[in-house]
């Protein structure tokens, strides 16, 4: 993205819509980040278009005063990827849920994601279809019960981490609803990639699946289970650090700092070139459950699918010159009578 | 060796006003290729044509069987002809498969061009001859001439380069090479693109060159072939002429389309027989800035225009059948963000799979009525391969004008075949400059779905233009603000809006030309690829004493204004389709007149004298 | 406390023989569940009754603005009534926003029961009033009685184990008991109902107890409440009723239907309202040996569907609008496998994502000819709750004994109101137990597509079968052996044999029923959601002395045998459609007349006046 | 599967259709060795249904003498999920090609590989839209020109055992159409394994991408290529198996055994319940080029979806006895009017 500061406050990124989404419900707080972010970020707020698809996370472009489409069910991201290829100049925002990327709109994603299409994929994932009144997502947890599994659901979930590094995506990063700081650093760096970003919001649903994040957002285990992926640093947590992540010959593990020496530690490097151990640590956790790797998985730079789409055209256009309806009509013999 | 010495040797060729030949051999024998460059030759020579490919399915069949054929047939003439022929003066078969496939569809007393290497007994077995028709006088009805195709080939290609196996697939222009010298046609052009093709130091070129000559030189040595024909150039209108088939027609059409309109060219497609040629041809034209993105799946393809269309570039999308079912739920988000949109279905016969590469119109209510909820769309047709460019800049022309997706009929018969076309002069092509909204509407506000009061169009303003931002999407929304809105009046008026904006083109609709006797108790109602059969037999009954009126419907939604008009007091409406009988209840529900529907639904198109026919029948039933 | 003790201290109420009630709220109010509360034991009490749910739209709105009203209304009578009503006689307004939302539908004079708390400054500006209604005088043409709802809510659940801001939840109780105690209505359901879907021990339950009968003993003591209605029993015929709601009657049907074909039920379906509830239902009917897959999108709960007919269950999907879409091209497929299928379209508000609570009849034409190439299907529609469970059966029935994919068409009105539904013997349940072929049929050979020389029915061989293993697809077919074929003549036998089987099923279908005058020269003519609406403006006018004919048509493709007939010489035939004349213009085009659509696309169902206007009108100009 | 032995030829596998495929390419080869394999295997042919979609490799199931499907594009794993949940006693394979299932029916592959239903997903990856003549496909290496591609393809290609195992798929494989034996074993691994089996066949298309794989195929490349994965041995290749693979904080990487000692080689695990080696494993080649992993990447054992929907319906038919209509209709309460 190309950053030309503008002097915007949050409520210049608001639009005149009620934002209709339950009190208490985490949209709201990722809203308010994201007005706050494209605010700092100053990106002429024209250039600014947020393409959702249908759930409640979906809602997000009415409330964002910028251009925006609330598409249907699952194809934000091929909307999005038309737009995108159609303006380079744009900042394309995709706002999903975990049904409408992971379930109806799975094929879109990882082809988005493939492509490197510069995209900016915020994937609001509660665990639950919010909008439709709460049945179980292709994240919700095995046995989970709900109005169409009444006996607990029987899908083993997608972890979207892995799932995106498995599609060959270049950005790939996890945050919380709640956690405004941290989804402030997420978001500038996923607007400092080229390329498609992915970044997975654990949002709360306090209406149909409440407290699913609780081991991450309670004052009494957060400490526990926040673990925090910084490029560069080594990977510890607990109250302490006293915890820390080694990479081994079967995958990522927990380990005690104390028993293994800080020297084993894995030191993050969320741009290594091959996904190998972001995707290891990606396996850490089952869904939000005991030790979560939070932060930005990776971060590598590949060719953008704007920019070899253009330069194909610039390429041909030097090559042949700008096309000439007159010559195309021509181009496989012509003769003439009289 | 040029191909220049060799006319000279040429006896005097008998004069002939057309001729139809058919190419047919094994799918692996090049014929369509051969086909292609026999009637690039002719084009060049002068000659009207149409032609019609056949190909088998979409995957080879063991070669040597029946199902394997694959062919290509090609009318020439020395007049404004209007089909591919219904029956061959000339088949050249390349396998007895080939000749058991075609013989039955020859005129009496035809041609027949065999490569005798092919009729072993292995051969005539899989075709399923149980003797060999060339020795069984089973042929004595036709004039049947033979070459050793295949062993001609080998000896010519010694020295070229190429051995073994690779060496027969020189034969098809062995047989191109002879039939250029049958039917007077020069091989220049034919050296030209094989040059141009592999390349002149390519031992490949060289082969081809060398069966190319050795066929045309067995002509002149060969007892039998010296009785050889010439079809004279067509007297066509004065101008300038390509051979054009549809698929490269319609994609011409989207770029001469998107520069009436001013705007940049988007194709969202996903490959499917038979419109991928047109994604295709415009992923070579990328230097007129046409960018095409090869999508994931039909979903994506026609949401990844709809995104081109949102950022301000005319979209298209291509598709066939089965891809417009995938697309219907897109669709209907576009006719409700009223974004311009260009939808092609290259029809091809159904239902699910179908026959992927065989024809039919049987999309047609699909294309009506193939959304959820209250969405009519436009929808125009493609008459032929030539009317494919114009068709398709009409098409772009309604899209930006109302901002509409538009779905534009072609199919698979269009798609393929091939005829000359009087090349416009690109300076007369009609324009149509789209502008974009760049000011507020409504004070120092903009409300994305006020309306221009004619066409009842809302303005397109597109991201990136400051002050302007807004939001669309699928919910309903408030008449002039576009806020999502429940209540139950403005769905009411939103909805009567949309289809009056929709209705409202009709008034843009140009007068139906009818075409032979226009008052005649009799009128044949066409659209679409039905158009060359009919316009074809129509003539035929006219030349034989028939009054009969023709009038082939571009426009399908709305109809035109004087569809009522020229339907009015006639006996008979005779509507030939390649379905069963989808416009006919158009018709039906529109004017409460009841048409005689013509049916077919075999794959293939009409033959003129299926049209002739059924004319010569409502005759006869009329006057007795 | 119990509640049998207050009834003793009951006014004698007023005798009347029916009423309108709408509950109306904040959509976190749960209107819906006093509404239904109140409506479950009406119908325990024996009344017969009609209800319409009315959700602002999928998402919360801002609480106290009238986007987010939520509203509930039930009309209970002592005899057989048919609509929900179209003006309450009384309006339970929670808040200022669901007054101001509603009252413009009440009868003149109509009691209006308000929550006075709610009616502070905050709320009053929320829901736009300048100044509070209940002061100034502009509800004088209304019965206004007020309850301080939530203060009395809090005073009872002291003790009860709720604190803080859950404590309100428990005021749609409160609202629900005064409601009991104004119409005379048992206490005992509820309260059973509280103990058993919160457990006993729960002090939710207990709170709601607590503001239940808080509100019943506000009725007894407060002044004003002490004139008090009753409703009696309907006479409805001798029989067990339940209340049911569409969507369970269809859930149910699927069962009933799947057991009178001798099949197990296999449902493949994905969340979309207004269609989710039926897949929720089936959902917990596991001990019927159910099978629900809830899949990834829509496309893979119809080909989960497919798969599972092939396997040989009966196989079901469930969806609305935008999820038949994108069924379409896999519905192609089933057509040509030529499997049975059930396709249950819960119509709702389109084009698009439109209006998704709001009912509409806008994909009829769409269920016609949603298809690509010629893939005509059966088409069954539901015209109410209770008939939502036979007419699901019916199309099971032709479904399997046709081998045919069925699209049976319900609506959001039908999903989710109720009506009382005399529940049949299950032993007087049609059955037509499936017989699956488990040998050769033709020598020693299986022939997959040989046909049933009356149904036109394919074989249903499951694999598993010793013997009978044999492939389908979608491409063309060869009759009989099912081989894939690309001969002209075969595509056009199959294409036809396709469509005579769909239309030879028009034999099976019973003869109308003809309501009202059946002779009359107005004839209605209604399908699907219409019926109550048409049958009670019908029975209205009827008794203000019009002649006028009903006729609701089950069967939409084919129609009914006896249709022409009914149709025939009528002066008017008027369609009353939740569309823009989609059955309208199906009539046109297949009996040539022109019959009077009378179009109403606002997202509600028609009220019962509006048919009977439009019958005035008619009678007027017919008389002039 | 439970295998009950039949005395089977391949010739009973045979269906009665000719077999129309261009002669030379490697579908011939996988299809013998299909129906080899079934003929051994020995289980009663009227259980095997193969469902495919549609492409070259997707007229495979007319030339079984099975139940079988040849259904729609990219669709063949949802109707496959359908068939083996209404009937988990057939055996259920899916035939498909890399356009099937990997552009249109990327979704549904990747729901079925989470869900773990017991199918065994044959992919054949020629890299190429063999069926519509050669346009390029999810598979095919950027820059490669095609019909649709005259320039060279943009778009960056999935790695398909990659994206399987970020799927959460239970078994991945791969192998190559002409290696008769080593298919034969994947194919004894994947009907063994219960749930969702995914066989990635390196398919040659000898009309549209000849060799494609020939770094794997050419007698003179394919020593020095071919990295054979066997569970519980050392992962090594090579003319004389000079290399070997190992296990670092990196992911997975190629050294030379004589210079780490053949102790630091990775012994292969598939049954590893954690997918994170096999992952990094999948990352050692980008399509068949240098050294390519071949064999089973993992083999590990979930709850089988069928399993656990027999299971809810076999639980509540013990809680509430089989279904009874009747009482059904009476489920919400009723009233009897005289
Ligand atoms: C084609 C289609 N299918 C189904 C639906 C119904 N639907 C709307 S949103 C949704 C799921 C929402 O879940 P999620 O994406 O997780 O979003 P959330 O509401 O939880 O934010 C479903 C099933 C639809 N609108 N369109
Ligand atoms: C809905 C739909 N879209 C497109 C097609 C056209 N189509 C048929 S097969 C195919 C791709 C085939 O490629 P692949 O799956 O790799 O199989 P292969 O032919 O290479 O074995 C395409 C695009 C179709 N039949 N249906
Ligand atoms: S239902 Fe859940 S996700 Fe949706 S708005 Fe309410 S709290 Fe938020
Ligand atoms: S096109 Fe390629 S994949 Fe298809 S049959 Fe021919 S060689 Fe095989
Ligand atoms: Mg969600
Ligand atoms: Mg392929």
């Amino acid at each position: 993205m190309n950053i030309d500061v503008k002097q915007y406050t949050r409520a210049d990124f608001q639009s005149n819509q009620e934002v209709r989404w339950c009190p208490g419900c985490g949209d709201y707080t990722i809203l308010a980040s994201v007005q706050t972010f494209l605010a700092e970020l100053g990106i002429d707020r024209e250039k600014h278009v947020f393409i959702s698809g249908i759930g409640c996370s979906s809602r997000f472009p009415y409330y964002m005063n910028t251009y925006g489409m609330h598409s249907i069910h699952g194809r934000a991201p091929a909307i999005a990827s038309g737009v995108a290829a159609a303006n380079p100049d744009l900042t394309v925002w995709v706002i999903t849920g975990d049904g409408d990327a992971l379930s109806i709109g799975g094929n879109h994603l990882i082809h988005a994601l493939r492509r490197n299409i510069n995209l900016k994929i915020l994937l609001f994932n509660n665990q639950i279809y919010g909008l439709t009144k709460g049945q179980y997502s292709p994240t919700s947890e095995q046995g989970k019960r709900t109005k169409t599994s009444p006996m607990g659901s029987i899908d083993y979930p997608f972890n979207p981490v892995s799932l995106a590094l498995g599609a060959e995506a270049t950005f790939v990063a996890r945050t919380l609803d709640m956690d405004r700081k941290h989804t402030a650093e997420i978001l500038a760096a996923a607007a400092e990639h080229r390329g498609t970003a992915f970044i997975e919001f654990y949002q709360n649903c306090n209406v149909f699946n409440d407290k699913a994040f609780i081991e991450l957002t309670s004052r009494e285990t957060r400490d526990d289970n926040r673990v925090y992926l910084d490029h560069g640093k080594p990977i510890l947590f607990g109250p302490d650090n006293e915890f820390g992540i080694r990479i081994g010959p079967t995958g990522a593990e927990i380990v005690e700092v104390s028993k293994v020496g800080i020297d084993s530690i894995q030191v993050h490097n969320a741009k290594d070139p091959e996904p190998g151990v972001a995707f290891a640590l990606s396996r850490l956790s089952r869904g939000p459950h005991g030790p979560t790797p939070l932060g930005i998985f990776r971060d590598v730079e590949r060719p953008v699918y704007e920019d070899l789409l253009v330069g194909q055209i610039e390429e041909a256009q030097a090559q042949k010159g700008t096309g000439d309806l007159a010559d195309l009509l021509r181009s496989t013999g012509t003769w003439t009578t009289n | 060796m040029s191909s220049d010495t060799e006319t000279d040797a040429r006896p005097t060729p008998e004069k002939i006003d057309r001729v139809v030949i058919r190419f047919a051999g094994d799918s692996g024998d090049g014929m369509q290729l051969a086909g292609t460059q026999f009637t690039a030759s002719s084009a060049m020579f002068g000659n009207d044509l149409a032609t019609l490919p056949n190909f088998p399915s979409e995957i080879r069949a063991p070669a040597g069987t029946i199902a394997g054929v694959s062919s290509f047939q090609v009318h020439i003439a020395d007049w404004d002809i209007l089909t591919p022929g219904d029956h061959p003066d000339c088949l050249i078969a390349m396998n007895p498969a080939a000749l058991k496939a075609n013989l039955h569809d020859l005129k009496p007393g035809a041609l027949i061009i065999v490569n005798v290497d092919a009729f072993n007994e292995r051969n005539l077995a899989k075709a399923g001859y149980e003797s060999n028709p060339l020795e069984d006088d089973s042929l004595r009805a036709y004039h049947v001439l033979t070459a050793p195709m295949e062993e001609l080939t080998k000896k010519a290609l010694v020295g070229t380069g190429v051995k073994g196996r690779a060496v027969l697939r020189s034969k098809n222009f062995f047989a191109l090479g002879l039939m250029s010298w049958m039917y007077s046609r020069p091989l220049k052009p034919v050296e030209q693109w094989i040059t141009k093709k592999f390349g002149e130091d390519n031992p490949v070129a060289a082969a081809n060159l060398a069966a190319l000559h050795a066929g045309y030189n067995y002509g002149i040595t060969a007892e039998g072939f010296h009785h050889t024909f010439e079809v004279e150039p067509a007297a066509l209108p004065k101008g300038e002429y390509t051979n054009i088939s549809g698929n490269i027609a319609t994609a011409w059409g989207l770029i001469a389309g998107a520069r009436a309109a001013n705007l940049p060219l988007f194709l969202g497609s996903y490959p499917i027989t038979p419109a991928t040629s047109i994604l295709e041809e415009l992923a070579k034209q990328k230097h007129f800035g046409v960018k095409t993105f090869q999508a994931e799946d039909e979903i994506a393809g026609v949401g990844s225009a709809v995104g081109a269309a949102f950022a301000g570039n005319l979209a298209a999308t291509t598709t066939s059948g089965p891809g417009l079912a995938l697309k219907s739920e897109t669709i209907s988000l576009a006719f409700t963000l009223e974004l311009p949109l260009i939808v092609i279905d290259v029809q091809r016969a159904g239902p699910s799979t179908g026959m992927p590469t065989k024809v039919e119109q049987s999309d047609l209510l699909f294309a009506m009525y193939g959304r959820h909820g209250e969405a009519p769309l436009p929808v125009v047709s493609i008459a032929s391969p030539a009317d494919a460019f114009s068709a398709t800049m009409e098409a772009v022309r309604i899209a930006t004008k109302y901002m509409t997706p538009v779905i534009l009929l072609s199919d698979g018969y269009i798609a393929n075949s091939s005829e000359p076309w009087k090349l416009p002069d690109v300076a007369d092509l009609p324009t149509f400059p789209v502008t974009f909204t760049t000011e507020p509407n409504h004070g120092d506000e903009f409300l994305p779905y006020t309306r221009d009061p004619e066409t009842l169009a809302r303005p397109w303003a597109i991201p990136g233009t400051p002050g302007l931002e807004h939001r669309v999407g699928g919910l309903e929304k408030h008449d002039g603000t576009g806020n999502v809105a429940y209540e139950p009046d403005n769905h009411q008026l939103m909805t009567e809006l949309r289809a009056a904006k929709i209705d409202a083109i009709r008034k843009d609709i140009p007068p139906i030309k009818v075409h032979g006797d226009a008052d005649s108790k009799i009128l044949v109602l066409g659209w679409g690829s039905t158009f060359s059969a009919i316009r074809a037999g129509v003539l035929n009954a006219r030349r034989n004493g028939r009054s009969v009126a023709h009038a082939q419907i571009r426009h399908l939604n709305p109809l035109p204004p004087d569809l009522g008009d020229v339907l009015e007091g006639r006996e008979v409406i005779l509507i030939p389709e390649l379905n069963n009988g989808q416009f006919a209840r158009m018709i039906r529900a529109e004017y409460l007149i009841a048409p005689r529907s013509f049916a077919k639904i075999q794959g293939e198109p009409f033959k003129a004298d299926e049209i002739e026919e059924q004319l010569n029948e409502i005759c006869r039933e009329i006057n007795s």
